[in-house]
């Protein structure tokens, strides 16, 4: 089997099972449909190890070829093909992982839903969209998957289309992702634009044009076209890596199936964003404003969007507003010029955030569909699985050092605080306070649903039981990487030059440099966390979230309290859904109503249109009372029209 | 000294004179119930008439009485559409005058001396002859609408008709005599020469003179102002005689028209031109606007025939020989157009019910949908809905003013045309959308020769719309 | 001083001007409208016979003599008319006759 | 094998005179005409394929041509022809018209005789609009279309019908019949000819080329519809049988489209380089403005009437912002991408809108309501058709991997060569799109049961589901590779481009 | 000398007349004064050497045509006093429009163009010129066309006035024998049943 062939069959194999349990679930059944769908990311997951062998280790060259040719139009080909690195490599096995793990996992969760085969075939097509997404050579193709996970993203949120709150927010997801992709398109129409191509090496090379020429958007305001195009691919990272302003979809997203949660929102669509800016290096690299725009964006979500999620009380939630947080961090390491950091985190988030939603699940599935932590407490002696791997998700979360997370948060911390860029002193300020967060917030979620008092209601406690084999097994599985592929990883990713070729970085903008000067191998990495503030913060916040949740629950009630308006402001998500709502929603439906009662019906319909009608109709009825009956009269008419001719033939 | 004079252009005229006189004296002694024969009769006439044009029908163009009456290209193809529409008329009518008692042989031959009227009016060379045949037409016409005796809006309307009708003539004759004093002629050859040379001399006595005879043709055609007798007489006919009037007198307008001011007048053709471009515009937008708030069907066709009369005066304005075979075109076809309209109309008349308002034609398409279709056709041909005959009239027409630069009055024209749709497509909706309205419309069953001569006649409105070459080639040839 | 041609031509026009008075003063009277039209014809064959003495040609007289046949007969068709009319409506006054308008 | 036959004569009087026949058929057994209908439909489709297969696209001359004189008296021809623009809707035309008569199948039993025959007439003159070369021959084709579709609104209309249908037919007729002063004064500038092509080559001082692009925009804005003169879209969507808004939606819009192309551009190139802000305006409007007024709709077939109008607006952005490009850059880069995405956008809208107005008619037909607010939750009784109605409705909203991606995607992307508020104006419809459509489909398809009716609700049957399935691989097809049908537009394209960009004065 | 008085007093009394006719409140009166200005319109005619025409007017016109108006005006039972009202409302009006009418006839009537200089008067017919003889000549030979058509126009016109006025009165008394003959006893005679006389 050529490698061409791999490649293609990777996310073919997807798509197969996509479609079968698509269109045939009714005759494979309910079975049929899970084995279909798990054989084909199974084996998209098997060629995709295969893959990331061949590139990591036996140094295959980088594969950029195209399949078929879209479209020709003006001299511009719009191909689809794949570009196989370092980068893809490791994206594809991450994705193919996760995947199969949550399609294992979804047999358990989704046992008794109706919409079974649906669900499977939907995770299969997510699962293809999004290797096509991460495989894709050019921007067209890039901007098919990164539309197409949108839309399997949006059936999946409203997959159980009869409640309102799902169907309220896929829309409520699809709509705030197209803002981004707006962004996103426009970003390619200027690459198009100054470089002719769409392909992702032919753009790269031609990318010093757009340093140099300059784009008048705002009348009196040059801005150089990089930086243009940069920030606009951003707004579309924004959309989907759900960074702040653009992230309120992303906890309401939380109404779909747990499993997605797992898949979609958290381990890997909404990383395509940060995967794209990574991508994207060597354009960002030129343009400073741009990775200032990226880090004080970035830094601005992994602060205040973990703020939130302290005062959360749906275990899913809180799991997503951490989500934000993180990829908050991911994109403070973009702007930081620490791409292959972001991506480090990328991957280790993905198997420990997909942990810790699965957990969740398993949880939830426990509870009977509960998801409110404040009805849960002292889980643990029924749940061991879960909560043993779940204090493993949450260590690998707040970076505990030796963990997962540990190695990739503190590579970003140390990033930033090396980062150049303006706006990295605020970056590397708000990480730090981010990281005392994300332990508390991790820890009050933990104590409260595994320690403490039980607070649920009898009948659910009675029937509280460890979950299925086929939900704790993903969950161990997960678990493992969730510990330990951060040490076995670091030195190779970050700083084996793997990304080399993938990932382009300017000299000047020596922030992995500096992470790389103080990285004397995984174990020397771990120790060196306790030189710095992070690992003291963290323990800070785990502290404080057993003193207040498990110590002094009474605490918690006098500081919401006491400080009612922060509590308020963090209860509200900063108000931004009530402005969305308020200013996007309400006013453009007024904006609507005032076109369409005024513009069209009244202006245009009843002034224009009808109004002429009717004058024509008015001017009619006036007019004929000429024809008054009377012979006198008509002659009278006939005789001024004789004069008047006259008049003018005589005189005129 | 004293030439016998060529007796052979007048030929048709002359067949139709003695037949008509048959007619009149058979009809005296045929019974009520035999009245079928003097239809007959009247139909033959025609044929005869009509096969006589053709058969006297010259490759160029002759003229005889002392170069009084002409027999050309334009009177040829004229005088067979007047034979074939009044053929129409005549066939249309019958079951309606049955059905109100006015079956006489008095209505046929006044109707035979109308289109001798017409005839005549076609040929004449003139002043003299153009008078003559225009008091012809217009005598039998009022007493045409008279002719229900006992209908209060027939007799309204033949009064006003007669008392417009004789102001109009005189004031035609004011200006013809003004002419005569100017160039002492009555010929209209001589008439042109003698303008011609004195064009520039009097301006103003020809102004003057043509002034009066623009007036009078304006009536005749029924263009604002001049249009007031129309609608009246139009709603207050009987609808058999709507139809006549409606139809073949517009095709004598036009002759006499072309042969008072094109023949005779052309040298002043920038002064009529001009009247013409002010009444064709007050037409149009008059004839249409008005036409929207009628709500009887024959009034509304009065109306819309006042906006088709601005557009045969746009052709004629143009002043161009395209021009002038553009508006032949559009009146023949008109007057195909009327009386599909008209005929249709008329087949829905029955005993003790009149059906005149645009409401009597609802759901037509339920219960006639063959004549409902006809009458969507005509009135499509009417709006200038293309493929009808209708719209590549408009076409030529407003190719010719177009062509003398005019384009303001193109535009004009086919903005007051929008207009006019709207009431064309008011008459297809109710046909087409409404529903049937009790004891209004019933099945009709006509007998076969007016089912086949109305089809033959609406949809000679698409075949000429596909093919106006058929009739186009005539008109160009009439002012080659 | 002889009479000029202008003369016969101002009587006519007076005649005609007069006539059309006639048809705008008589709002009722149906029969005085036909004897207004009877004048104009009046008028106009006063011209024609003023033009046809000046031109010293017989056309103009030969005019004149068809429109007083063309008259005759007018005013008998007209008058018939109005006897239909009159039975219909016992009335001939123009503001009676005024059923369709419009 | 086809060479010497009359192909465009064929298309065009096969469904005219298969129409008479149905209309002849009558209505006593229905079950014959619709028959005949569907047999004359697919003859006709079927016989549309030469033209693609048999298709020269490495010239821009215009092939299968029938040239005839017709009325020598104006020197007007019979004279069809077809080039790269105009063979895909030609195409589409036949198509749409096989899934409409398949979808009138039970659906209408009132006069079923007389609505097949109105749409296979209708077929006949929309393919000769698009083949027609002579401009009067344009002209009559034109208009002759208005009248069966008139007819269909008015006589199998809804509620408010008469209203609509006269407002369609005269809103069209008053744009038309400027255009036809425009035409008959070039055929005394051009010294008697009506040909099309013969007015392309025909030089104009500025002065008449503004007015005479004026007159053409008037017909083809109102056919398009363009944002202000869009007002009776809305209205006859509404009213129209679902056939009817297929139709109209799918093809007749097109008319408008396609008029510009063979008109307005290569007529009046300078007039409409100049007045290109005007157009640009207006589809920008039309985006924008039209995508809130959509976001309001309560009647599920208004709204898409106003997605139509916003989507056209697309058509004529891409047709006119090639002006633009052109002042921005000498070399015209971006042009050929505006010209082919507005073409694409057309195409893809005729079947998309056609698919949607479809799914609306199956909704109608059970229901007899087309409020959104009379549903909900309708995934629920008809799994089948939710499906059809979520992908044709994200079709709708432009996602990538369906057609109606490509247009906008390929008219973005070159207005952006233009100005970068253009394109960002225009990249609008990227959320507006969504939000109108899925709000929609969140308000229709998605939720609980809303009421007895709706679960009263049988999903589709085997004919329904083959038309909107015929529909959906045509869009997928489109949206996964467009290149065929982009293919063959290039020399047409390429060829106008090098015309417009030569100025006639 | 005598034929400008002749003229001038003729002149005046044809506008005065004529003036009579639109103006006096009963219409035989109208007639009347019609008829006279006919006949001050022969006399000026007669100047114009148009003997026959001015023959024909009396005879015709004022013989034949103002006797069938004189008849029309008695026969119709008209209400003269109705016929009247509103006149001197829309004499002012009707005043007016035949001012300018006359101003701008005058203006094209008194021109050069008609002027004595441009139109001489012709020399005098000679002793022996019969008019009526001119007439006939041209009227059978140059005019027989039209001369025809004018007898046609008569025939519409005599089958037009008793088609449209002669009817049948069906209040005239006569007998009809065979009809008379032709009768049965069920034209005559109904006999129904009736019931008896009760309570």
């Amino acid at each position: 089997m050529s490698m061409e062939s791999i490649y293609l069959t990777i996310p073919l194999a997807s798509l197969a099972g996509a479609i079968l349990a698509g269109f045939f679930g009714r005759q494979i059944g309910r079975a049929g449909a899970h084995w279909v769908t798990i054989l084909g990311v199974g084996t998209s997951f098997v060629l995709s190890c295969l893959v990331l062998k061949d590139v990591a280790f036996d140094g295959a060259p980088i594969f950029n070829q195209s399949l078929y040719t879209w479209m020709v139009s003006d001299g511009i080909r719009f191909e689809i093909g794949f570009l196989i690195d370092s980068l893809t490599a490791l994206m594809m096995v991450v994705v193919t992982s996760v995947s199969l793990m949550v399609h294992i996992y979804t047999i358990g969760y989704m046992h008794d839903d109706p919409g079974y085969q649906r669900f499977f075939c939907y995770i299969s097509l997510f699962t293809f969209s999004m290797l096509m997404l991460v495989m894709s050579n050019n921007f067209l193709q890039l901007f098919f998957g990164w539309e197409a996970v949108g839309l399997v993203s949006y059936l999946l949120i409203g997959f159980w289309y009869t409640r309102d709150t799902a169907i309220y927010a896929n829309l409520k997801a699809f709509l705030v992702n197209r803002v981004g992709d707006f962004g996103f398109l426009l970003g390619i129409a200027v690459i198009l634009m100054y470089t002719g191509s769409l392909d992702y090496y032919e753009v790269f090379d031609r990318a010093d044009s757009m340093v140099n020429a300059t784009m008048e958007v705002i009348p009196g305001l040059d801005w150089t076209v990089i930086t243009l195009a940069c920030i606009l691919l951003f707004v579309g990272a924004m959309g989907k890596s759900a960074q702040v302003p653009l992230h309120v979809w992303l906890p309401d997203s939380m109404e779909g199936p747990t499993p997605i949660s797992a898949l979609i929102h958290a381990a890997t669509m909404v990383t395509a964003g940060i995967f794209m800016v990574a991508r994207m290096s060597p354009l960002f690299e030129l343009s400073e404003t741009a990775l200032s725009v990226v880090i004080i964006i970035g830094a601005t979500t992994a602060f205040f969007m973990g703020l939130i999620g302290i005062v959360q009380n749906d275990i899913k939630r809180v799991v997503a507003y951490s989500t934000l947080s993180q990829l908050g961090y991911m994109t403070v390491a973009l702007g930081a010029s620490a791409y292959s950091a972001a991506i480090f985190h990328l991957m280790t988030h993905a198997f420990f955030k997909a942990l810790l939603f699965l957990a969740a699940g398993s949880v939830i599935i426990a509870m009977h569909h509960e998801q409110d932590i404040r009805k849960m407490g002292g889980l643990k002696k029924y749940m061991p699985i879960t909560y043993w791997v779940s204090l493993a998700g949450s260590l690998a979360l707040i970076g505990f050092p030796g963990f997962a997370g540990y190695f990739s948060k503190d590579a970003i911390i140390v990033a930033t605080q090396n980062a150049t860029v303006p706006g990295a002193g605020y970056a590397y300020v708000m990480v730090l306070l981010g990281v005392f967060v994300t332990a508390f917030y991790s820890f009050r979620m933990f104590f409260l649903v595994f320690h403490g008092k039980e607070r649920m209601d009898q009948h659910t406690k009675e029937h509280l039981h460890e979950t299925a084999p086929v939900v704790t097994i993903p969950l161990i599985l997960l678990a493992i990487p969730s510990v330990v592929i951060g040490w076995l990883t670091i030195e190779t990713v970050l700083f084996g030059g793997y990304f080399d070729k993938a990932i382009f970085t300017l000299s000047e903008h020596g922030s992995m440099a500096a992470v790389a000067e103080i990285f004397h191998g995984p174990l020397n990495f771990v120790l060196h966390g306790f030189v710095g503030p992070a690992v003291y913060l963290a323990a800070a916040g785990v502290g404080a979230a057993w003193y207040i949740y498990l110590k002094k629950p009474s605490i918690a009630e006098q500081t919401r309290e006491k400080f009612g308006f922060i509590y308020n402001l963090l209860d509200q998500k900063y108000y931004f859904d009530r402005f969305n709502e308020v200013v996007f929603a309400t006013t453009s439906r007024g904006i609507g109503h005032v076109l369409w009662r005024l513009g069209d019906a009244l202006v245009i319909d009843g002034l224009v249109v009808n109004g002429s009608a009717r004058l024509v109709g008015w001017i009619s009825g006036i007019v004929r009372h000429v024809q008054t009956g009377y012979l006198n009269h008509y002659a009278f008419v006939m005789i001024t029209g004789l004069i008047l001719l006259l008049g003018w033939a005589v005189l005129g | 000294m004293f030439i016998q004079p060529n007796l052979l252009p007048a030929l048709p005229e002359m067949v139709m004179l003695a037949m008509t006189c048959l007619v009149l004296v058979v009809d005296l002694f045929l019974p009520q119930e035999k009245r079928g024969f003097t239809l007959l009769l009247s139909v033959l006439t025609l044929l005869l008439t009509l096969a006589a044009v053709v058969f006297v029908a010259p490759v160029d163009s002759i003229s005889s009485f002392g170069d009084s009456f002409v027999l050309d290209q334009l009177a040829v193809t004229l005088k067979i559409a007047v034979c074939i529409i009044t053929i129409l008329v005549f066939i249309y009518s019958r079951d309606y005058l049955i059905d109100h008692d006015i079956y006489k042989g008095e209505f046929y031959v006044l109707g035979l001396f109308a289109t001798l009227g017409m005839l005549i009016m076609i040929s004449a060379h003139s002043f003299l002859m153009i008078y003559l045949g225009l008091e012809l037409l217009s005598l039998s016409l009022y007493a045409m609408i008279a002719f229900n005796r006992k209908s209060l809006m027939a007799s309204e309307s033949a009064m006003k008709y007669f008392v417009l009708g004789a102001m109009a003539s005189g004031l035609l004759l004011y200006g013809i005599s003004i002419f005569y004093g100017i160039t002492g002629t009555l010929n209209i050859n001589e008439l042109a020469a003698l303008v011609a040379a004195q064009a520039d001399q009097n301006p103003v006595a020809l102004a003057f003179a043509l002034t009066f005879i623009v007036v009078g043709l304006s009536f005749k055609l029924g263009a604002v102002p001049f249009h007031m007798w129309l609608p009246d007489i139009y709603q207050g006919s009987p609808t058999a005689v709507t139809l006549f009037i409606g139809t073949a007198p517009k095709i004598a307008g036009f002759a006499m028209t072309i042969r008072l001011l094109v023949d005779g007048l052309s040298d002043l053709q920038v002064d009529w031109s001009q009247m013409f471009i002010v009444l064709a515009v007050a037409s149009m937008a008059i004839g249409n606007i008005i036409a929207i708030a009628q709500t009887n069907f024959k009034r509304l066709l009065a109306y819309s025939t006042i906006s088709h009369v601005g557009f045969i005066l746009l052709g004629i304005l143009a002043g161009t020989a395209n021009g002038y075979a553009s508006a032949m075109f559009y009146t023949i076809t008109y007057a195909i157009t009327a009386s599909v309209s008209f005929g249709v109309l008329i087949l829905l008349n029955r005993k003790g019910f009149e059906a005149e308002n645009i409401n009597d034609l609802s759901g037509l398409n339920h219960t006639n949908p063959w004549y409902a279709a006809m009458l969507a056709i005509a009135m499509f041909s009417m709006a200038g809905v293309p493929p009808t005959v209708g719209f590549y009239a408009k076409l030529s027409v407003l190719q010719a003013v177009v062509q003398v630069d005019l384009v303001w009055l193109a535009v004009a024209a086919v903005l007051f045309s929008v207009i006019g749709l709207f009431y064309y497509l008011r008459v297809v909706k109710v046909m087409y959308f409404d529903e049937v309205v009790e004891d209004q419309v019933t099945s009709i069953k006509p007998s076969l020769d007016v089912r086949i001569l109305l089809s033959a006649n609406g949809l000679s409105l698409i075949g000429l719309g596909m093919f106006p070459s058929l009739l186009m080639v005539y008109c160009i040839r009439a002012f080659a | 001083m002889t009479v000029e041609l202008s003369h016969y031509l101002i009587l006519a026009a007076i005649l005609f001007s007069i006539s059309i008075a006639g048809i705008i003063i008589n709002r009722k009277n149906i029969i005085i409208l036909l004897m207004s039209i009877e004048l104009m014809l009046l008028a106009v064959n006063l011209n024609f016979i003023a033009f046809s003495h000046y031109l010293n040609d017989l056309a103009g007289q030969v005019f004149v003599f068809f429109i007083l046949t063309v008259a005759a007969a007018e005013a008998a068709i007209g008058l018939a008319i109005l006897v239909v009319l009159f039975r219909n409506k016992q009335s001939i006054n123009v503001e009676d006759i005024s059923e369709m308008k419009g | 094998m086809y060479a010497d036959w009359p192909l465009l004569s064929l298309v065009i009087w096969t469904p005219i005179i298969g129409g008479i026949l149905v209309l002849f058929a009558g209505d006593k057994e229905p079950s014959g005409a619709r028959k005949i209908a569907l047999l004359v439909s697919i003859v006709t489709f079927l016989l549309t394929l030469p033209l693609y297969s048999q298709f020269n696209t490495d010239t821009h001359l215009v092939q299968f041509v029938e040239r005839e004189s017709w009325i020598p008296a104006f020197n007007i021809e019979y004279f069809l022809g077809i080039d790269g623009i105009s063979m895909p809707l030609i195409l589409l035309t036949s198509f749409t018209t096989v899934i409409v008569v398949i979808a009138a199948w039970e659906v209408i039993q009132y006069r079923a005789s007389q609505y097949l025959a109105a749409f296979l007439i209708m077929e006949g003159f929309m393919i000769g609009t698009f083949s027609a070369l002579d401009s009067i021959l344009f002209y009559i084709f034109f208009e002759a279309m208005l009248i069966p579709m008139f007819l269909v609104i008015g006589v199998w209309g809804g509620a408010n019908r008469i209203y609509a249908t006269l407002k369609f037919f005269l809103y069209t007729f008053i744009g038309s019949v400027l255009m036809l002063i425009a035409l008959i004064y070039m055929y005394n500038k051009s010294d008697g000819s009506f040909a099309i092509f013969d007015f392309h080559y025909l030089p104009l001082t500025l002065t008449e080329q503004v007015l005479i692009f004026l007159a053409f925009l008037v017909a083809f804005a109102v056919k398009v519809p363009m944002w202000p003169v869009h007002t009776w879209l809305p209205d006859a969507h509404v009213e129209a049988p679902t056939g009817g808004s297929v139709i109209l939606a799918a093809i007749m819009l097109k008319i408008g489209g396609y008029g510009f192309l063979r008109f307005s551009l290569p007529i009046t190139p300078d007039a409409s380089a100049e007045l290109d802000w005007l157009i640009i305006t207006m589809s920008l409007t039309a985006v924008v403005y039209i995508g809130f007024v959509a976001l309001v709709q309560q009647d599920m077939k208004k709204l898409i009437a106003y997605s139509s109008i916003a989507h056209m607006g697309f058509v004529t952005l891409g047709f006119f912002i090639v002006f633009r490009i052109m002042d921005v850059d000498s070399s015209a880069q971006g042009s050929a991408l505006a010209l082919e995405g507005g073409m694409v956008q057309m195409i893809s809208h005729g079947f998309i809108s056609g698919a949607m107005f479809l799914c609306v008619g199956v909704m109608y037909d059970r229901m007899h309501s087309r409020q959104i607010a009379d549903y909900g939750g309708v995934a629920n009784t008809m799994p089948v058709f939710a499906a059809f109605m979520v992908f044709f409705a994200m079709a709708n909203a432009g996602l990538p991997g369906t057609s109606g991606f490509v247009g906008e995607f390929m008219v973005i992307l070159a207005s952006f060569k233009a100005s970068f508020w253009i394109a960002f104006l225009a990249a609008l419809t990227l959320i507006l799109g969504a939000a109108y459509t899925l709000w929609m489909i969140k308000r229709v398809i998605f939720g609980g049961i809303a009421n007895d009716n709706v679960k009263a609700l049988s999903d589709i049957n085997k004919r329904e589901f083959l038309f909107l399935s015929l529909l959906a691989i045509a869009v997928l097809v489109l949206g996964l590779w467009p290149d065929p049908l982009v293919n063959v537009m290039h020399a047409t394209i390429d060829n106008l481009i090098n015309h417009i960009s030569i100025s006639k004065i | 000398m005598i034929e400008t008085i002749v003229f001038y007093l003729f002149a005046f009394s044809t506008v005065v007349t004529a003036t009579a006719v639109v103006t006096v409140r009963n219409p035989v009166h109208a007639a009347l004064f019609l008829v006279l200005t006919f006949f001050t319109s022969a006399v000026i005619w007669m100047t114009l050497e148009a003997e026959f025409l001015a023959i024909s007017l009396v005879l015709v016109y004022v013989g034949a045509v103002m006797v069938l108006f004189l008849f029309v005006v008695m026969m119709l039972d008209i209400n003269i006093a109705r016929l009247r009202e509103g006149f001197v409302k829309y004499l002012p009006l009707g005043i007016a429009i035949a001012f300018i009418m006359l101003l701008l006839m005058l203006n094209v009537v008194t021109s050069d163009i008609f002027s004595s200089e441009a139109m001489l008067e012709p020399a005098a017919k000679a002793a022996d010129y019969s008019n009526t003889k001119a007439l006939g000549s041209v009227l059978y030979t140059e005019y027989v066309l039209a001369f025809e058509i004018a007898a046609v126009i008569l025939l519409v016109a005599i089958v037009a006035a008793i088609s449209l006025t002669m009817r049948k009165r069906s209040h005239t008394k006569y007998q009809n024998p065979s009809e008379q003959i032709r009768v049965r006893k069920a034209d005559r005679i109904r006999i129904v049943k009736m019931p008896a006389d009760g309570e």
